[in-house]
Parts: structure tokens; C-alpha cells; sequence
């Protein structure tokens, strides 16, 4: 963790916290079924959003999946905004037509995600294509799970993002499962996810996506590699999803994987890694953390509090926005 | 005898029945022998039948459906599962483009036995991309079969009949239709495809209609009883081949024709069934047709719009009575209830 | 000022034109800057316009419209083209999941001005994988523009249009309309979406028709009047949205409906005219309404199918006089002299 | 060329050499407008076809794309049907039907080939995946150009072959174009195709297709391979199609490829090279070499007669076969 500023080891670690108190938020309120749409919860991944994010201006673009939230929050999404599309509220960022699965926020550059797999892979390939045809200098990251390569269009995006040596970054969370599936029956044994990226000759890493700071750094090469012009990397992390595949709860009591497994990754928390560090190089103290964590927890209040007061769309809204006028 | 199943059970059972009597069936999919089962439908059968037989796949579903047909060209009989039918737009290629037409471009001489399910249908927020019910473009393709069944009965026979079907069979299974409960014999029997059914008698209105709407229509055919009207009600069960004479006998008989359809309106499948019937039975008709579908729109995820979204009972017996030149009053519904339409039932919590 | 141009020519002219006065367009395809250059509707155009706006792609048709629709997502408007309908197949997700579906579910924020140019139709044996006319399907997605232009002037007009508009619109080109002339203007002018043309006034019989049925309709035409029966002949141009009035306006008149559709029968296109007239216009009807279609099967590659699987004029005609209750003796068509019937015209040497 | 037995060298040699007269013959009577299908001939690339499937018995399966005479034929299907199938008539492979683009012979193990690039990919590792399943050891070949590894499903099809250890042979005919567009506006350059099955953990390798006793060695190698249980290879013969891509004409004037590299390629015929040897080793006389070339001549135009006797389908035909009963 040599090399990078406190300060940006700090902010690293507020965001980070920030999306966990998010999600456990989210968590929190899912039972009272006020939040009627599927919720995908990135507790346990949030160092490569974070990581990844942390290079990104607001002019450079994301889009990602069915697992966005970390996504969209890194990038600089509107926390309200994203509360109230949870809640089916009009003031949400799809205006409640999209829910969790389909959030966008053009003013952060997070230019949307929606939940076909691989789906906006090709789209983030074509946005960076647009901004070079546009002579802007922007970069654009796609993130997707490791189920998402099994679709032939990852391959499609990936040739064409290496033909036209595009401003891309490819970023594959790697969190072992796809739903309750494990890796052993979709993907060969032996063949590693970035094996797949270097064979369409694209420069591939793989790395510890519980480890912020490696996050940090892989990701500040690829990233400015592409802004350079110098093409598409693909970063491959593995990390661990905590909770269910869809929903609040845990799910270790369904048998697809192991308590073992569970606490092994619960102990990599890359929060409390980062923190434990800060605290032992003497950056952060209980008493500043104690106040971030509840300077968090009031914005997310208030996100709540905004979102639950926030009115339903009117039925008339049922059918605008069909055709673009 | 009784025998209560669920839909969800008929369907597990119709596939456990078929994979006892022939080696060559086997199912495969994404989650299918994970511990949820594809809603219970599949639980237990990789115990049963092995590994090699029940599988997990990749999320490749263009190349699975490929991996599937080439199996069926060497003598297997795969039933494939998509937990979503929109997960299919990725492997239409191979659906309508390849499996549809093998039969027929290689004049008669190869046959592609292969059963998809997917499921359609409604959940809380499932949204535009979890949620369509593209029926009709499967209905539309020469070569593809299409079955929608409403009854835990039906799902059974239809699907045993399915997998034993030497043709590629879409096997369309509606979210809201899982949990319900109905008599279904056992061992094997089979449903013919191609065959609808009269769920409902009646001289004064017909309603051709099929999956989960067979539900709301019945619903509907019980108010419009009370105030006097006489529905009948044809579930089509078959989209592709349509079974067109019990609609056309239902019109001929009634003067009148609702189509409800879990579908788009445009382009729809309802459409299909309007224009038969006007083309056959035109002097019959004593009202222009109705089609009670969703509207032109792509799913809302808020459940403020999704309630409006869906066509329900209470939409059936208002066109009803408009086709009747009467202005009924409705009666109170669940949603004035305060009651939450984005479930079928209290069984259902969850976006699933 | 008459000047006389090949509908290949016009969709040339109105790619140029909206190349030259916006730098946002683009356009890609397989073979688009090749030396045949899309049935010659691109040729020149990477000379004048540069490799940077006019590209070939991978054969990667899912893959590449996601890139198109990311790149009109950051502010490009890009003309996809597929050299047969049947490639599209294999990018359906990204069309009929994400293109269609981007505006509505983020609430109006985003645009994907996209048009995708797709050919349908036939060529001397391109048999079931190569010849598929599936409008229907598009026109059936909530949130796609289909249009199918039947004359040099019209497929200027909305081209131009279509790529000018903010929204993925399938624009579909029949391979036997290319090489057909017509008054073209010049200069940029528009023929707006959701728009059709009455191409022939009439007042015994309403054809409502599209793309290069067209063609076969007004032949129709002639031949009916010749016998003193007077066809409408409604040439829709846009499918999505639907230009519904003037089809009712026309049925109001005449009574009688055919619609003549390029497609499949079954679900397809052609069932939504007959929908819509029945619904709104029954009581006018004289006449079951009948549709002029492709029977559903798969396109058969041998003439000797393929010869009556294409529905044509003397289809209509045929038709048109069972509707009158009248039997009509046809005139002597091509076949019966000897005539190939898998070219549109001598101009046509070879499968494309 | 050692270590192959003089006999099987002739084999090899017919086998071209027919395939080549025919695709010849087929050119010539293409102009009378009688075949009124599209045609993609395999002149100048009859070695990969006949090298791989001198291995495969008449079990083993073969599917092929667009371009499949030469794969139909090598697989030992039946000539006159072909012929019949290209005149459109009853008697075809495909009852007319199907025409060039679509033919199958099941008795010779031929399982269909269709012109969707890369559709035929999937079927293929299914067929082997079927033979799996129901304990047959037989092997299956996919045939297919370059383009079709650009199609997400070549991707999703090495992959599931790779999970399954299936016996399934991938044969890549590089012929440098897809269409009239060159490898360089559609795949990275530097970037090999074989490097692609690489990605995906799949043995691969390259070799010269205009070398039918490279194509045989590799191809024995990996049929043996596939035979013993030890999963898919994936083979990339570099080769090169001397007409125009549909059509039976040669197409340089066109200008999307230089005369140069035509004559090139022209000047390592398959066919030539073989006889070279054969005839330099003493293995086949000069005699020898006519009375072959004209057997097969008599074979061919026995099959041009018949085809152009064979019936057309009836109009009864068109609406048969929708559905199988
Ligand atoms: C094309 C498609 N197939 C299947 C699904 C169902 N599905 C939803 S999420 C998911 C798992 C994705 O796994 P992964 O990419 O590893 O992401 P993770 O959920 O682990 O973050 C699947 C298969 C889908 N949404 N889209
Ligand atoms: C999915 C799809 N896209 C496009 C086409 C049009 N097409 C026909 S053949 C061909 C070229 C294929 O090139 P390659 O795979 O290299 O085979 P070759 O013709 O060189 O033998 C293309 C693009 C098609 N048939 N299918
Ligand atoms: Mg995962
Ligand atoms: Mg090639």
C-alpha cells in the first residue's frame, strides 16, 4: 500500500464503506417489501468498484449489470436517486421504470446497466468507439460478472475492442459463482477467465479483487493506458459475493458452497483490511472513523427518507417515453 | 381418485416420468440442478438421474441450444430450460433459424425431439427485460410448436407429449401459474398438442384465451355470470399448431369474441386470432372483436405502473360489457382493497 | 424536374446526404465498403466520407449492434446494414432487449438513435436461412420503428428520416425493390414515420400492403380494373407506428380488405391489419377481409417450390373475385409462358 | 510426405482431384442458369477436407457452413444427389429443398450443413456431446471458415467442448477472407486465429491447409485424440479460394485482392503439389494419372446426367416437412 497517498487510501476506504453501509441498508429495508424489484447486493465486492472508480472522472463512462449498485455509486451516482428508483419512485434515476436492475446517471457518466448478461459489454465497446470517433478523450469501463464471458458476445466485444484498440477496460469481478452455479460446471478446470482475453490479444491481469489497493493500481494502468490510445486492458478480480445471488439474506444454508468457503472470504473483507491498515500506519483514528461511518449513515438516511416520501410515478407515465419525441 | 399437484409439481413429475422410461431425454439449463430447481421444477432429478443426465450449462445460450439440437440430431431428446424467455432472444439463431427449419431444408430426412421451456410472466419489478412474452414469435415461425398450458393437468399431459414430440416444442410456463393446484393423475399420460379445450361454457360471449390468462378469464366469466352474462371460455393451450375450429364453432355459437393474451397487443398473437375468426366467421359476429393484451408498451418496473400494466379479470368484464353496449359497474377489485397486484397469491414473496 | 433513379440509388442518396450534412452518422455493416458495396447502396461512400465513417465489421452481428447502440448512446447515429434479415437473428438481444427497450427504462433519459438496415426477399434459391421476412417480428417490440419502403421516392424519404430520428428503427429494403426506378428529387427531403400513401385510389376493394407486395398490388390493380373492379391500393410504408386511419377510411369506403404481406401468415403482420379493421370498422365490412400471404412453411430452395411459395398479383387477383362471390378466369401469367418467376426482371443474373 | 503409405498418397490425391472436377464442372454449368441456388466453391482449398476426413469412418459426423462440397464430398456422400440438390430436383440430398447451402447425407455421416456463419458450430459439439451421452465413440469435425470464429457462438461452443472434454475435431479454413473483407478490418492483427482456442484451453494449432499431408498428420493426431476420450482440438489450416466467394467465376478484377497473392496461392495447388511428388517418388504414371482423372469424369458426368433427368418436386412438396409426424 506503499506508493498512494493517505488521502486517497482514505477516500478509498470511505467509499468503500459507504456502499457497504448502502447495501446493508438496503438489506435492512428489502423485508418490508416496500422495495418490489430483484436487488443484487455487492456486499463483499466493493473494493473493485471502488478501486476501479477511483480513476474515473466524471467524463470518462461505466456501464455494468445486474450488480450495479457498487457500480453506480463509485462512478458518482446520486444516492437518492438511486434509493427512490429502488422504491419505484418517480424521483429515482430511471424515474421507477427501471428498478435495481436497470439504473443509469448521465450527469456521473454512468451511462447504464442493465441485467442480460454480457448485455452491455458490447455497448460499453461501443461508447468508447463513439468517443474516439468523436475525438474525445474519454475512457469507459464495462463491469460483469464471471458468468458473463460464457456469452459469445463477450468474445464479440472483446475482438472488436482489440481490432479498433479502443479506450476500454474490462473488468470481470470474478466471484466464483453465476446465480448458485459454481465455476467447475460452466468453465473448463485449468483455464483461467484472463487466459480468454489474451487469446484475442488483449492485455490481461488477474488479481486480488479484495484488495483495494492492487485494485487501485492495476486499474490506474489500464486506465491510463487507454486514455494514452494505447487499447483495452481486461482485469480480471476475484472476489465474493456475500449474500444470496438475488435478495438480502445469506445462503450458506443452501448448500452450494461452504461455510468454510463463506468465512474464509469474510475474513478478506477489503474493508476491514484497508482499515485495520490505516489505523496501524496511524491515517485514520476510531474517533474519525466513527465520525465518517455516521456521517454515512445521515446521508443515507436522508436517501432513504427521500425515497420513502418520494410520490409513485402517475399512471399516466405508463406509456411516454415509448419513443424518444 | 384426487390427487392435488401443483403446477410446478406436474411439470417435475412429467419430466421425471419421461426421463424413467427413455435414456435419451435429458434436461439441462442454467440452474437446473442447483437447490432452488427452477421453481421446484426440476429439485431431486440430478439425484435421480445422475449428472450426466441433468445439467447445469454455461450462460451461453445460443451455443447450448446448438449443443442441444446437435444432440437431437444423434438421438437425444433434450429438454432445454430458460428461467426467463427473454434470456431466448440470445439464441433465436438457433431456435427459429436452425432447429425450426432442420426438418424441413433437409426435405424430411433429420428431426430435431427438442423441448425449451420458459418461463414468462409477471413477478414484483421484473421489468423490461425480465418479463416479456414474446409467444408470438415463436407462433409466428413455420416449424416451431407452441404450447402454453394453463392447468397443472395440462402442463403434465402437454408436457409428456412435448418431449415425445418429434418437432421442436416452445414450452412457454407462466411465473403466476406455478403454485397453483389442481387434480392431475399419475403416471404417464399425454395432452395432444394442437388440441384446445372449453374451460367454461356459455352461449353469449366467447373468450379464446391461454396460460395465465385462462386464469383471469375464468375469473372474469364468474362476474359476468352473476350480472347474467354467459361466457365461454376456450383455452387455446396450443399457440402453434392452433387449434382453430372450437373458436370458430364458440364464435359461430355466441356472436363474440374477447381475445386475452399475456401479450403484447400489436402484431400479438390476439391478432392471429381476431383475423381467423373474422375470415371464417364473419356474419357471425354481432360486435367487433376485443383483444384484452398488454399495451404497446415495455415492462415498468414500480409497481405503480405494473398494476396498470397487466390486464386482469376486471379488464376482460369491462370489454365485455362495452361489447355489449352496456356501461356495467365494476365491482370492487383487490387494488381498491388495498390488496397488491404484483403477486398471483400470499404464497409468493419475493421478485421471483 | 423529373429525374430518374434506382431505389438502390435513393438509399445511396440518402446516406450520402445525411453523412455529408452530419458528422454524427455512420455506417457499418459486413461488405459495407467492399467493392459491391450493399447491392451498390454504399459504394463511393469510404472515398468520400473516409474508412473512420464507413466500416466493415466482424462477423459478430450481436456483438456489433451493442456497439453501435453504445456509440449512439454517446451522441453517433449510426446505419447498421445486414445483407439478409436472417443475420439479424443472432442480434436480437441487442436489438429487441436493449435498442428498444433504452429509452422507457431509464425514464426518457437516454436516446439510441440507431437505424438498421435489413434485406429481406427473395433470389434465385436463398432458400429457408437467407430469405426470412420477419417485420412482424419487429413491429411487434414496443419501441422499434419498422419501415419497409416501397418506391425509389419513398425509401429516400424515410431513410433520411429514419436516421434523423431518435430512435432504433428497422428499416427494412425488399432485394427486388433495388434495381426499380422512380422520380427521386434531389436534395434532402423527408418522408415522415407512421405515414402510408394511398398508391391507388379505388372504391370496391381496399389493398393494404407494404414494401414490394407493393408492386404486386398495383399489378393487381391493373388487372382487376381491366374487369371493371377498382382497388385501393394502401402502400403502409411504415409498420410501427401503424398509420391506421387511412386503412379505415379506405375499408369505410370499399367494404373489402386484403392485405398483402411479404411475410408468413400466422401471427404475422398481415392478422394486426385485419385486427385493427375488424375492431374499428366490422360493420362495414362486406366481405371476410382475406390476407395475401407467404403459407407458413420454410422457404423451400428448389424453383419448383419456391415458384408457388411467393405470393404475387395473380394471388391477389384470385383473391379479390373469391371475395366478390365471382369466378373469374385469370389472365395468362408469366410461368405459363415460360418465364422465370425467381428474378424480378431480366436485370437479375444470379442468386442475389 | 514419409511415413505415409503410397497408397493412402493416392487416396488423398483422387479424393482432391475429384473434388475438384466436380467444383470445375460445376463452374461450367453454373452460367446455364439450371442451378439456380448460390454456390460457394472450395477450388483451391480441397486439401483440408480431404486430409481430415481420410480419418473418419462413415460413424463419425461431419457439419459443415456455406462453403461444404468439398466436406460433403470427402465425408462420402453421394454425388448425384449433390448434383440433383444443386439442379433443385427431388432426387437431391435435401429433396430440393435445401440446394448448395444446404445439404446433408446421413448414411455417409454427412449431419447437415447451413449457411448461418458459425450456426453449424454448436450443432456440432452437440452431436459429439450425443455420442457422449449415449456411450458411441465416434468423433465430430466442424468445418468453418474464418469468419465464423468472429460469432460469439464459435466461443460458447469451444468452451462447452472444453468443459465436456468432447470428441470433437474444430477445422478453421483461413482463407484470409470473409467475403470480399480481409482479416485485417475484422480481427486484430498479430493476433493468430488458433490463438483464440488457446484462450480457451483447447490444444490448437496452425498449419499449411495447401498441404494435405500436414492437414493428415495433424488431423490423425487430433482424431486419434478425440477418439481415445481426450477431448477437442482445434485446427487452423491457412488455405485460399481461387473464385469468387459465391459464384463460379474468378473475381481478382475486383480488386479486393491482388493478383499476386492469387498467383501466389494458385502456384501452391494441393493438387499439383501432390501429383508432383507422386509422380517425382514414381508412385502414379502418367497413364495412371488420365485413367483416374477420367473415371472420375465419367463419374461426374453420369451424375450431371442424372440430375438433369431427376424430376423437379412436386408442388405437394412445398407445404411437407413442416413438421415431422
Ligand atoms: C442472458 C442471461 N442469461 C441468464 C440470466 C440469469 N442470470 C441473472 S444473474 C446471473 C448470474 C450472473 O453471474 P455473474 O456474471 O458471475 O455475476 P454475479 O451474479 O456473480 O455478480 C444469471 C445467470 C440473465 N440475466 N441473462
Ligand atoms: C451470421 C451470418 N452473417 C453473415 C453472413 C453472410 N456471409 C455468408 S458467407 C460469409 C463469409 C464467411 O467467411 P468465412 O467464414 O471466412 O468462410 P469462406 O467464405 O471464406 O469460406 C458471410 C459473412 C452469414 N451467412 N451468416
Ligand atoms: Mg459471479
Ligand atoms: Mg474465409
Amino acid at each position: 500500500m506503499r506508493n498512494i497517498e493517505p488521502a486517497v487510501l482514505k477516500r478509498l476506504y470511505q467509499e468503500m464503506l459507504r456502499i457497504r453501509l448502502i447495501e446493508e441498508r438496503i438489506a435492512e429495508l428489502y423485508p418490508m417489501e416496500e422495495m418490489r424489484c430483484p436487488i443484487h447486493l455487492c456486499i463483499g465486492q466493493e473494493a473493485v468498484a471502488v478501486g476501479l472508480c477511483a480513476h474515473l472522472t466524471r467524463d470518462d463512462y461505466v456501464l455494468s449489470g445486474h450488480r450495479s449498485h457498487g457500480h453506480y455509486l463509485a462512478k458518482g451516482g446520486d444516492l437518492k436517486r438511486m434509493m427512490a428508483e429502488l422504491f419505484g419512485k418517480v424521483t429515482g434515476c430511471s424515474k421507477g421504470k427501471g428498478g435495481s436492475m436497470h439504473m443509469l446517471d448521465l450527469e456521473a457518466g454512468f451511462l447504464g446497466a442493465t441485467p442480460i448478461v454480457g448485455g452491455t459489454i458490447p455497448i460499453a465497446v461501443g461508447a468508447a468507439f463513439g468517443t474516439v470517433m468523436q475525438g474525445e478523450n474519454r475512457v469507459t469501463a464495462a463491469f460483469f460478472g464471471d458468468a458473463a464471458v460464457e456469452e459469445g458476445v463477450f468474445h464479440e466485444s472483446l475482438n472488436f475492442a482489440a481490432l479498433r484498440t479502443l479506450p476500454v477496460v474490462f473488468v470481470c469481478e470474478n466471484n466464483l459463482y453465476s446465480v448458485l452455479s459454481p465455476l467447475s460446471v460452466r468453465q473448463p478446470s485449468g483455464r483461467e477467465i484472463y487466459h480468454l482475453a489474451q487469446g484475442h490479444g488483449v492485455e490481461s491481469f488477474q488479481a486480488d479483487g479484495n484488495d483495494v489497493v492492487e485494485v487501485y493500481n492495476l486499474a490506474g494502468r489500464a486506465i491510463s493506458k487507454a486514455r494514452r490510445g494505447d487499447g483495452p486492458t481486461f482485469l480480471e478480480f476475484k472476489t465474493y459475493r456475500w449474500r444470496e445471488h438475488c435478495g438480502p439474506n445469506y445462503d450458506i444454508d443452501l448448500g452450494y458452497r461452504t461455510e468454510d468457503e463463506f468465512q474464509e472470504w469474510r475474513s478478506r473483507c477489503p474493508i476491514d483490511r484497508l482499515k485495520k491498515h490505516l489505523k496501524g500506519k496511524g491515517l485514520i483514528t476510531d474517533l474519525e472513523a466513527e465520525d465518517m461511518e455516521n456521517s454515512l449513515r445521515a446521508e443515507i438516511d436522508e436517501a432513504v427518507e427521500f425515497a420513502g416520501e418520494s410520490p409513485f410515478p402517475e399512471v399516466e407515465a405508463l406509456e411516454q417515453h415509448i419513443f424518444a419525441p | 381418485m384426487h390427487r392435488e399437484l401443483k403446477y410446478s409439481q406436474a411439470v417435475h413429475e412429467a419430466i421425471e416420468l419421461c426421463m424413467a422410461r427413455d435414456r435419451s431425454v435429458y434436461v439441462m439449463g442454467l440452474g437446473v440442478p442447483d437447490p432452488k430447481g427452477i421453481f421446484g421444477t426440476t429439485l431431486g432429478l440430478k439425484d435421480k438421474f445422475g449428472a450426466g443426465r441433468v445439467l447445469d450449462m454455461p450462460a451461453s445460450e445460443n451455443g447450448m441450444t446448438g449443443v442441444a439440437i446437435g444432440s437431437a440430431l444423434v438421438g437425444m431428446r433434450p429438454i432445454m430450460t430458460h428461467q426467463r424467455i427473454d434470456f431466448a432472444l440470445l439464441a433465436l439463431d438457433q431456435i427459429a433459424g436452425q432447429a425450426a427449419n432442420w426438418h424441413y431444408m433437409f426435405g424430411g430426412q433429420a428431426r430435431v425431439p427438442l423441448v425449451i421451456r420458459m418461463i414468462i410472466g409477471r413477478g414484483w419489478g421484473q421489468g423490461p427485460q425480465h418479463s416479456q412474452s414474446l409467444h408470438a414469435w415463436f407462433a409466428h415461425i413455420p416449424g416451431l410448436k407452441v404450447v402454453m398450458p394453463a392447468t397443472p393437468y395440462d402442463v403434465k399431459g402437454l408436457l409428456i407429449a412435448s418431449v415425445e414430440d418429434d418437432n421442436p416444442v416452445v414450452f412457454i410456463e407462466h411465473r403466476w401459474l406455478h403454485n397453483i393446484t389442481g387434480d392431475v393423475p399419475g403416471g404417464l399420460y399425454r395432452v395432444p398438442l394442437g388440441r384446445s379445450r372449453v374451460a367454461r361454457e356459455g352461449d353469449d360471449l366467447t373468450i379464446a384465451t391461454a396460460s395465465y390468462m385462462t386464469l383471469e378469464a375464468l375469473r372474469a366469466a364468474e362476474m359476468l355470470a352473476e350480472e347474467g352474462l354467459n361466457a365461454e371460455v376456450i383455452d387455446l393451450r396450443t399457440l402453434k399448431p392452433l387449434d382453430e375450429a372450437p373458436i370458430l364453432d364458440s364464435v359461430r355459437k355466441t356472436g363474440r369474441l374477447i381475445v386475452a393474451d399475456t401479450g403484447w397487443r400489436s402484431v400479438g398473437f390476439s391478432a392471429e386470432v381476431v383475423a381467423r375468426v373474422t375470415e371464417a366467421a364473419l356474419d357471425h359476429l354481432k360486435a367487433p372483436p376485443r383483444r384484452v393484451t398488454l399495451p404497446d408498451c415495455p415492462t415498468p418496473t414500480s409497481r405503480a405502473l405494473a398494476d396498470f400494466y397487466y390486464p386482469s379479470a376486471r379488464d376482460i368484464v369491462a370489454t365485455a360489457w362495452g361489447m355489449m353496449g352496456l356501461e356495467v359497474e365494476l365491482p370492487v377489485m383487490q387494488e381498491t382493497a388495498g390488496a397488491l397486484l404484483d403477486v398471483p397469491d400470499k404464497s409468493f414473496t419475493g421478485p421471483f
